[in-house]
């Protein structure tokens, strides 16, 4: 085990998959002379040539079908989206190019490819380059969804995303890139849908996924010291869910919070809270809440912004209500 | 039925210079090589308009079907403009791509998806080229390289060019056809495809059909410059302008940039001039609205089929009766395609949940959109058990 | 009251805000000399001119932009897309201009304007033109989103959003331009932002909106056939979203069904059983449950459009199994 | 701060046309109407010279103020570039609209909006220009008609095109000036706005600045086509190319596209010619990436402050010593708009749910994104009640 950063351990998966199959190729802005505008694909240039670390022009639309087009016929496009916040401008083609392709064409055209990028709220860089676009994404069929909020899941999750025969989508986090972690050495994957239990605790679930996990698993410290031990659920995927897990962690502790990035109406929160309510209507001993962004742009003021996030306080404030242990 | 594409040569067959009515005025009309010989020719030429023939009385049947409650959802009739998609994709290989719009019935049929196979799908049945998933806008054969039917404006340009992208990257001497209207000439995705197609040098032909009229909107009401080839100079593209009711000069200015693409691995946009008889889709009048009556009739007299016909008749290629029986052959396909598209069976209802994602096939049926305690689809990722449809 | 199509009664509504205000235009695809595509703009190019019914070329990312940008110097554009399936492109222009704008500038720059046009499925138009956006848009802070599923619903939400201030998105249904009801005679304006109780009963509430509503109306007239009598609550505004009312309904039946048009996940439905579960978790007898697309593009072939679709049959299987009375 | 616009009349001043160093070749550079007198002049050449120095070095407090953590985010600033936002918006007056990108905070200045405003606003603070709300990216004032600051690339030129719109509709005869990079001009958003303003014929300026990269990548790697202003060609528009580091020159082109657009309501694409002295932004090196260090100390000869210096030494305009008067008092200017920023408040706790929607304005505080059961925000209409940060 190597304890590696999230961006390295994003970089190891690309050069791996590359290495491994000549059809995968990585495409978008800035990514080869520049290495990456986060650089996560520092070295690739050198390694594979143009040919397979393409810059394009400023132009999500255009590129992201050139990704749909190359998928079609063969190969294995990796499309980097600078940020998710830019992939607003190319959502058709990810929507009803790549997500319906198969199903429209009868199962005859596959589209197997990924689009990755940095998604949510980095430091205060102000309203439209702030968002979390989880809850959007997951609600088109056709696509999958990966949140990895580990180094070791980053890994993993990117190269089950690249063997994946359908177009996945990976957002990850400007504000990870940089954190540390144990990732296994050889190859490593995680398989797409399999939530995973970041921490055990009987009083209260904490589900939640992406860059929250560490937010979650902070709360989780602090609630420790009020001898308050609650799971940790990472969905990890949130298309396709791992409902059985949320299942499972809830009849565990028969309380939930639901941690997420951005903002909450039809927020992947809500539909968490809605799975529960519905397959464990007998089991919860309070209703679920959530911890999210507060329903507004993101502002750049950096007091605003703390105040706009969700984080470790919000997430225990909101257990210790679950628990009935608010003031 | 057989298709009319050349199978090895990548030279488009020709003989087409010759004197045959060269109606509007075409800026691009280079010089051809040495013409086949003549019985060649003549079979091509009766190929060609067998092919147009068919693809006419094909979408009449369509029509009839349609008002019949046969064809449901739009349905955009290619009538009028079938020298253009038929000439450009006769000089493909079968291993080249196509990608196209919704106006695709005699595209697909042009680049040899059986009309059987289109009818079906457009009858939503199990037989059909989409397996009755995809209907009228959304063709698609894997067999033929037919890359779909997309039915919002501008979107197969781009994935046109990842198509050529990807010939390129494999380093083979494919090339990818892409058409559609004039007005999709605005459109953002144009733009940003042909500036990469134009960057990165890719082999790929982009046609525009012009037909005048995006919907009720002339070109001169949503285009700032009308003359639309010549936006190929903000690519650094080759450009050619052609009568697209001439179908043997579309064979021709293709033929060129198929071959440009293939050996030189260059990109060229096609403008190519024609006009729809019917109305945008079924439910826009004919005339009346945005066209007048007199301008439809005008442009009636071009139809691409007489054209052709009157060129072969003028050089004795063919009697009048031949054509009859060319027409009576091609009326049969047709009604062999609507007995076969109306007596196959509709998808069972299994189909619905498959191919959501590749590994969702095969799936237990339903997913009726009705979640429950103990039916959750949702996000999940099996797909939902079976239920009664209550 | 005069009994009229919900198409004539946006007509009305637009061409009475027009006649009223002349900062009101039009603009879109079709929208002019076309008569529009769906003729919701019949005779509007006559009375008003070239000036103030603008046909656009087929760029909807330029046009939404267009208007925000009339907008935010003095005029109220009404932006027509002539589906909201077309309106994917035009999305950065939705959410990161005209939702944000106000945010940004800090108070300085509103931006009044409409967007409008249908919204969801019509029959057989397939996977691309098949989609029901409201999940997504109801997502935005800066937003208001309206779901009108009445002719008199269409006319005063429509007039409402054209007098807002804020950007104000107006799905419409393809399938209600025929339908028929009373609408109120003179000024009738429907305030943005309250839901309404379009029949009551006791025994369970379905929450629903938009198209959706007539269908929750037919579902009711069958139950009650079978005794069953329900709460039929028209959501209208889907954001902001009434609450209040939510929680009035389903306390007095103590059950609720939530009734989508489109996709379940991180949809519309999750999130009102959200606030159900989380605002009346003591009063609920039964998990609240939802009816909604299956989970999958929109196919082509009739039977399977119809099998996807949700529908009366669904709902009133839904009711009974929140009543335990299935099987 | 006095602004350099002409308050009523729409003829730029000028007497550009002398013997000043005309550097780089540029293809429009029409003649010009007869010079002002020559006091006019010199007074207008020392004030586009303090409006470059003021932006000059208040950009180099900024990067100052970046490295301390007093400016969070991104920050692009505009050093090199100068000439062009402010020989442009020097042409227009007051109710004439300004819109840009997020490389913003040159231009805002040279709009008239206070240093101590802009840099208020940097330091995220009530007082900025956007309340603290918008940073960086998002300068705002309406008091100037200055609309921004955008984050997306390509997304202003549509809006810009709009507010364009706006002023044909009410029969006005202001203008909208809209800068942009390179770049932008790739990308679907400009193509479809510029086809619009071409066809119908707006009262718009659309200045392309070339700084020959965007972000890492260099134009010819981007661009299929090089020579950029040539894309006016595509949609029927009035096109120049000016030198950007010359002041004089940029106010002379815009300042006849102003014109042109003033009487006669049509559009102009104008390419200026610049360069960045900076990285791309805060977190980008200098040079030593994507462009080498003896490009970039080539290109610093061309300063555009030290040019319009020079000119002005050789026709006498200004001493060496009123140089550096006037550079003192904008360091002063500058001084002065660092301490008003540091000692201002931060925004209320309660602006987070103000301004979210025109009603929400003034609602109780807080909405700090933790739902509950008595606490539900959600999509509802009303902000949510205030809350302990527990
Ligand atoms: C992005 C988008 N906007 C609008 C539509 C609706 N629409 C379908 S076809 C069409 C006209 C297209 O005209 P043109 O490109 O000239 O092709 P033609 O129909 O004439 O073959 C429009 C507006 C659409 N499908 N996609
Ligand atoms: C749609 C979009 N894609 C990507 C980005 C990230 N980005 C910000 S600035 C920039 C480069 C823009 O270059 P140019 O237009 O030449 O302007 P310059 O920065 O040189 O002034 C990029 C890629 C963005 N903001 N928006
Ligand atoms: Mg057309
Ligand atoms: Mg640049």
């Amino acid at each position: 085990m190597a304890t590696i950063t999230y961006r390295d351990a994003l970089n190891q998966a690309l050069r791996e998959e590359m290495q491994r199959d000549d059809r995968v190729f990585l495409m978008g802005e800035e990514v080869a002379v520049y290495q990456g505008a986060y650089k996560v694909s520092k070295g690739l240039l050198q390694e594979f040539g143009e040919r397979r670390v393409v810059d394009t022009p400023i132009t999500e639309l255009g590129f992201a079908g050139v990704g749909v087009g190359a998928a079609m016929t063969g190969l294995r496009p990796v499309i980097e989206f600078m940020t998710w916040n830019f992939a607003l401008l190319a959502l058709d083609q990810v929507v009803n190019s790549a997500a319906k392709m198969l199903y429209m064409s009868g199962g005859q055209f596959a589209v197997p490819m990924v689009f990755r990028g940095p998604n949510g709220a980095a430091l205060q860089l102000g309203a439209q380059h702030s968002q979390a676009w989880e809850s959007w994404l997951m609600h088109i069929p056709g696509l999958k969804v990966v949140t990895p909020g580990t180094p070791a899941d980053a890994k993993g999750l990117l190269k089950s995303a690249i063997r994946d025969d359908n177009p996945v989508l990976v957002l990850e986090g400007e504000m990870l890139y940089n954190t540390k972690g144990e990732v296994p050495d050889g190859e490593h994957l995680v398989p797409l849908g399999v939530a995973e239990l970041k921490r055990s605790g009987e009083h209260c679930s904490i589900i939640t996924n992406g860059k929250m996990v560490l937010v979650a698993l902070q709360a989780a410290d602090q609630l420790a010291k009020d001898g308050i031990r609650v799971d940790v659920l990472d969905l990890r995927t949130v298309r396709p869910m791992d409902e059985a897990a949320i299942m499972a962690t809830v009849r565990k502790t028969n309380r939930a919070v639901v941690l997420e990035e951005g903002w909450s109406a039809s927020g992947i929160g809500g539909h968490v809270a809605d799975v529960i309510q519905r397959e464990c209507f007998d089991d919860l001993d309070a209703p679920v809440l959530r911890a999210h962004q507060a329903d507004a742009p993101m502002p750049y003021a950096k007091n605003l912004e703390r105040a706009a996030k969700p984080d470790a306080a919000k997430t225990i404030a909101a257990v210790k209500r679950v628990m009935y242990l608010d003031s | 039925m057989t298709n009319i594409r050349p199978t090895s040569t990548s030279t488009p067959p020709s003989g087409t210079v010759a004197a045959r009515p060269s109606p509007a005025p075409v800026n691009a009309a280079p010089s051809m090589p040495a013409a086949p010989p003549a019985s060649d020719t003549r079979e091509l030429h009766r190929e060609l308009l067998r092919m147009m023939l068919l693809q006419r009385r094909f979408e009449e049947r369509c029509a009839e079907a349609y008002a019949l409650g046969k064809i449901g959802g739009f349905s955009h009739l290619y009538i009028g403009q079938e020298a253009t998609g038929t000439g450009a994709i006769s000089v493909l290989r079968p291993d080249d791509y196509v990608i196209t719009t919704y106006r695709d019935h005699a595209q697909a049929i042009a680049r040899g998806i059986t009309p059987r196979s289109v009818m079906a799908e457009l009858f939503g049945k199990a037989a059909g080229c989409s397996h009755g998933k995809g209907g009228s806008m959304h063709l698609f054969s894997r067999e033929h390289n037919f890359l779909g039917g997309h039915g919002i404006v501008g979107a197969n340009i781009p994935i046109a060019t990842g198509v050529a992208f990807g010939i390129k990257y494999r380093g083979g001497d494919q090339v990818c056809l892409c058409f559609f209207g004039e007005a999709a000439v605005n459109n953002g995705a144009f733009h940003e495809a042909l500036n990469m197609a134009g960057l990165w040098k890719l082999p790929v032909i982009y046609v525009i059909e012009n037909n005048r009229y995006g919907m009720g909107t002339a070109l001169e009401r949503a285009s700032a410059v009308n003359d639309i080839a010549e936006r190929a100079r903000a690519y650094d593209m080759h450009r050619a302008v052609v009568d697209g009711q001439d179908v043997l000069a579309v064979r021709r200015v293709v033929g060129e940039a198929v071959q440009r693409a293939r050996t030189e691995r260059l990109p060229t946009l096609i403008e190519s001039r024609t006009y729809r008889f019917m109305g945008h889709s079924m439910s826009d009048a004919v005339a009346g609205t945005y066209r007048s009556r007199a301008e439809l009739d005008e442009q009636l007299k071009r139809d691409p089929i007489a054209l052709l016909r009157a060129y072969m008749h003028e050089r004795n290629e063919i009697s009048e009766s031949e054509v009859a029986e060319l027409d009576a052959a091609v009326r049969a396909e047709c009604e062999d395609a609507w007995q076969f598209a109306d007596q196959s069976p509709e998808p069972e209802l299994g189909a619905l949940m498959q191919n959501v994602t590749v590994e969702g096939d095969g799936g237990p049926a339903s997913g009726d959109g009705a979640s429950s305690a103990d039916n959750s689809n949702g996000a999940g990722g099996a797909p939902p058990a079976a239920e009664p449809s209550s």
